[in-house]
């Protein structure tokens, strides 16, 4: 088994992870929640759920409500804060196998400057995701971040104080040109961006007359907004030389597929996982049959030629024995 | 599917196939649930159901069809596929935890399906504790007693409007039998409860302080169902939790009355 | 049957509407095609499929893929021309009790001082929607649109030369703010804006190892947006007193009554016409259902209280005897 | 559904229950298709299928199983419900209008459904024009002859890899028979075709020049049906014009070798 998950290995900036398989932040917890269907030395990276300078209590229930295809979300980042993290969940999940690749969320370049020096020291965390995309936080959400500027800053921050990790920067797609920032993130020094995070969204709850989440605004989820997903990171694979890891509704090989195809070095799986634990193992074995197939020996060999020869070696894999 | 069968008021009672499930050495406890969803279905997440009785090979479901997904649940033929978790959460206290003293389960609407699995698995101890069921519904046709069919305990039923049983709320109902108890007994009852959020509470207001111990399986929205999304959190003492995890059965003096909980409902 | 399709009339600035179910532009043609489905006299106003200032061929197929709960499409605004819309499509609809909300698209202001002045002397034409957002062209799409002073100016250009009509203004999802173009179109004298078209997106045919589309960015519509496009109208009926006409994966009579409490004066229904010719009828009774068994008269009652009062009784509804 | 066969080669064959359907006096012509989606379904768009054949109250179809919706519909049992439109578009010409001269019926894939129901049309004509269906696939697995079952006429196939029938495409099967005909004869035959496009495509300009008409019923994917949402369309002599309305059968020559159609495949 843990032949078969040493599969074709991607290097990030600094780091390097077995495979291109990663859970995305806030579906796979700290990393040991789900141990007992999806082992998370299976996966290339375990993204932890995002963690902030303090713990923080979330918003009030409910948090959560299904849409045609997609999920409503409304955490607003319950987390143990970075302390605890560092303290209690880190250890654990690198005892098990598994790779961890930090998820952080701060409101100020401040926090982040205290949390990139709070993670510096830790040698087990090879790769840190700087989460710019939550809709459901007042300060530090996708709308502090719908900036070029703010993005480059944030960036060259924590990059700056952890120049032996892999910094990737997660973007919001509720921006009117999602390429603009993952220039920005490239520009501040980024080693990758992620794209996406949720959409913004809301419902109503008709029976109460009023919107199902206190906060109105929530995030969108699930195989709805794949298609959105899909261009978002394939405008990006065609702007940047960094690796663009793709997440948002994966729900079988064929998006990963697709992901791939648009340029996507490495993908996330989410909200899907919730309902398939099998999905990991589903896309391992759809993606090694295609690129098989095809007598390719690498998904990145998939890359359609919309991104430039410059950028593709940019995640540079070495075909393990 | 192996089963599916209308109740009286109009929710299902499904029998899905499972081979790990046995009858006398139950896999899942009174209280714990299962997510469940037609499959194919068309929907995302599965939806959490409270384990009502386990067989040889098999879990049973009481399922009201309130929305979309429930609606689909409900319509499957015996033969169809179901999409099931194994036994998720944590249930009911062990009978032996229960005490010595009278046990009451207070089951509102399809609450009553863990009274169903507790009360089956009462009466198959050597010396079954005393205990009654206590089932309540606004009106007759929300008290469906086939659910219950083959629990050997008295089964008491409430209605709002008195249309069937006790005329009031099952919070009434379960009050009066203490009263009846006399305090010293009474304190040595162990209540369980499962039902609208708004009747635990009442429930709990009513009667927590004068019994041993009260038991209150909660709801709230679920997706992942094993305490990864932060979807499902209740405040207890110990700060927001994953019902699905630390729950969905809280001893009611860690979740309710607390601060910030009032306005829950 | 008549009787009951006039029910809960509306007013968008100059004229009204006998009911608040419209069609959606692009997914009822010009009017006709479905008349035997769905006679376009039961509609509050049929939005015609958008007319450029010449005919346009539009792009090559394939042109729709379907995905999780959506339709992406990349049509491309095929349509006859303003000429020939005028001279060919526009009677029958009129003599067949139809009411024309003429959507018109133009790449420049030259262009759309054309048009408003060739639809000007139509006394048949109560109202046009000016879409300023279609993703699937290159001049004159959401991208040119996504600027609020180009909003303006567009609005300004055309409303000064119809100020009989009603000109209502459809914004483009793709942009970080959605609620500056609304108030764009409100300050260039617009009596509404329809949020929303379709949403920027995209896919892959793995098998042909390209873009599903030859343009690859296609317009996402159906089921999967309704969440996006109830947070789109919900954050515009806030921020602007002119009625705000909703549209986005409208399936049942819940999702209509949702958009009314979001503030929505009309809806539009769209892409689930095509697999489902009862959506009007259902979407009639069951709103008709849900407003009387709460005692209102009409369901701009349901609108909540996000919305400024002032802004209340921009939609003014007399009801009929 | 009324009923769902499989036959030999993985594809199925779909009875549906449509009241104003007739055996003797149907309401669709070979060559219109119908829209159809299982119900409840996981998808949004119902999916084009050409009409096998209609009957007393139902309608059949040939469907191959090739993507999610498809699977779908061949996973159906009977007594299943199916969402189905009214037959749509402009089919083949009516038997009437065919001429005087041998007419071949031509069919790729599923593509051989429609020329199903023409025969059996045909069939049923006091005086049937002499016709033949020529019937290709790539291997023998691909031609599903039980389709053809209750056919009067003959039935030639041909497999790409000679593992059945004539050795070579339905393309060259058809120009071989044009050949034994004679040119003369061969200029009075009509040719009805259906199935991938690259084959129509070489069909007509195998032999549209020598016969009297070849018509070809096209492809495209589709949403309304019904001509509103401009998403099938095919490049013809009038220009841009949606399929499921002006066709999906065309004259070959107003739809082929027009220029900006080459690569269409
Ligand atoms: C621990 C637990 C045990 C339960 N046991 C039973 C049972 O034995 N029998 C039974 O009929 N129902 C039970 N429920 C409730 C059941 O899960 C919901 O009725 C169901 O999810 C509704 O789905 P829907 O699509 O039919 O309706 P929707 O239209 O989605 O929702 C109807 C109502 O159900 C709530 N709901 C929606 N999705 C979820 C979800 N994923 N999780 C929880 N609630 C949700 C909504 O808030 C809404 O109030 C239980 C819930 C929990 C949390
Ligand atoms: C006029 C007409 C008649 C047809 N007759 C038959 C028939 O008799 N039997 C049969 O098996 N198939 C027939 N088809 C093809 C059938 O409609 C497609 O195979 C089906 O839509 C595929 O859906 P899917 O979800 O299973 O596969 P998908 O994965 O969605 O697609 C598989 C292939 O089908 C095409 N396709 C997808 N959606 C549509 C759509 N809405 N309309 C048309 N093509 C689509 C795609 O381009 C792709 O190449 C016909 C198509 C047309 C236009
Ligand atoms: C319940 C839930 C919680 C999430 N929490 C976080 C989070 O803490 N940090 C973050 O960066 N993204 C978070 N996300 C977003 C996901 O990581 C992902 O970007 C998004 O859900 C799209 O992918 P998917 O459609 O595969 O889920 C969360 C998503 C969900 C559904
Ligand atoms: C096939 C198709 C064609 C469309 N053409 C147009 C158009 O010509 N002009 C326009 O303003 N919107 C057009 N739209 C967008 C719709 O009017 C609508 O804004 C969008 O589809 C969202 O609504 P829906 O989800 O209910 O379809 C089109 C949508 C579809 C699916
Ligand atoms: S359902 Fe995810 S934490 Fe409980
Ligand atoms: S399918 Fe809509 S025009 Fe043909």
């Amino acid at each position: 088994m843990s032949e078969s998950t040493r599969e074709f290995p991607i290097r990030i900036g600094p780091a390097s992870f077995q495979n291109p398989y990663f859970a995305a932040s806030g579906c796979f917890g700290y990393g040991l929640e789900y141990a007992e269907s999806i082992p998370p030395q299976e996966l290339g990276a375990v993204v932890t759920k995002t963690v902030t300078p303090l713990p923080r209590a979330g918003n009030p229930v409910p948090r959560l409500q299904e849409t045609p295809a997609g999920l409503l979300n409304s955490i607003g980042l319950q987390n143990v804060g970075i302390e605890a993290y560092l303290r209690d969940k880190l250890e654990p999940l690198v005892a098990a196998g598994g790779v961890p690749f930090v998820s952080i969320s701060a409101a100020t370049l401040d926090e982040y400057v205290r949390m990139a020096e709070m993670l510096a020291p830790y040698d087990s965390i090879p790769a840190v995701e700087v989460n710019l995309g939550c809709p459901n936080v007042d300060a530090g959400g996708d709308r502090d971040a719908a900036e070029a500027r703010a993005v480059e800053q944030f960036t060259r921050t924590v990059k700056e104080r952890l120049p032996d990790k892999a910094v990737a920067i997660k973007l919001t797609p509720n921006v009117t040109d999602i390429v603009l920032l993952a220039r920005a993130a490239e520009q501040g020094g980024a080693d990758a961006v992620v794209a996406i995070n949720t959409l913004a969204a809301m419902d109503i709850d008709l029976v109460r007359g009023r919107p199902t989440f206190e906060r109105v605004r929530a995030g969108l989820s699930g195989p709805a907004i794949f298609p959105v997903a899909l261009l978002k990171v394939w405008e990006i694979a065609a702007a940047v030389r960094i690796p663009v890891v793709a997440v948002g509704g994966i729900a079988q090989a064929e998006d990963v597929l697709k992901f791939f195809m648009a340029g996507a070095t490495a993908v996330q799986l989410g909200t899907v996982l919730f309902s398939n634990p099998e999905l990991l193992r589903q896309v391992r074995a759809g993606v090694r049959e295609f690129v098989q197939a095809r007598g390719l020996q690498h998904p990145h060999e998939l890359c359609l030629d919309h991104v430039p020869e410059s950028a593709e070696g940019r995640a540079q894999w070495t075909p393990i024995g | 599917m192996i089963e599916n069968r209308r109740l009286s008021g109009g929710s299902h009672l499904l029998r899905v196939r499972d081979e790990h499930a046995r009858r006398d050495t139950p896999q899942s406890q009174p209280g714990q649930f299962a997510q469940l969803l037609a499959h194919p279905s068309q929907h995302l997440v599965r939806r959490p159901m409270s384990i009502h009785d386990e067989g040889d090979g098999w879990r049973s479901f009481m399922v009201k069809p309130v929305g979309p997904a429930t609606r689909e649940l409900v319509a499957l033929r015996a033969g169809d596929s179901v999409d099931m978790t194994p036994p998720l959460g944590k249930g009911f206290p062990a009978p032996g935890e229960l005490g010595e003293g009278p046990v009451f389960l207070v089951g509102g609407g399809f609450g009553v399906a863990p009274m169903h699995f507790m009360a089956r698995i009462l009466d198959g101890l050597p010396q079954a504790p005393e205990y009654r069921i206590l089932y309540g519904g606004r009106t007759r046709n929300d008290v469906e007693l086939d659910v219950l069919a083959g629990v050997n305990g008295e089964v008491l039923t409430s209605t709002d409007d008195g249309s069937l049983g006790f005329h009031g709320t099952c919070v009434d109902l379960c009050a009066t039998q203490l009263d009846a108890l006399g305090a010293a007994r009474a304190a040595r009852a162990v209540v369980l409860t499962c039902g609208p959020h708004a009747m635990m509470h009442a429930l709990h207001g009513a009667v927590a302080r004068r019994v041993h111990a009260l038991y209150a399986s909660l709801e709230e929205v679920m997706a992942c169902g094993v305490g990864v999304c932060m979807g499902c959190v209740a405040k207890t003492r110990d700060g927001w939790v994953p019902i699905c995890t630390h729950g969905p059965v809280f001893r009611s003096d860690t979740v309710f009355d607390l601060e910030g909980t009032a306005d829950h409902v």
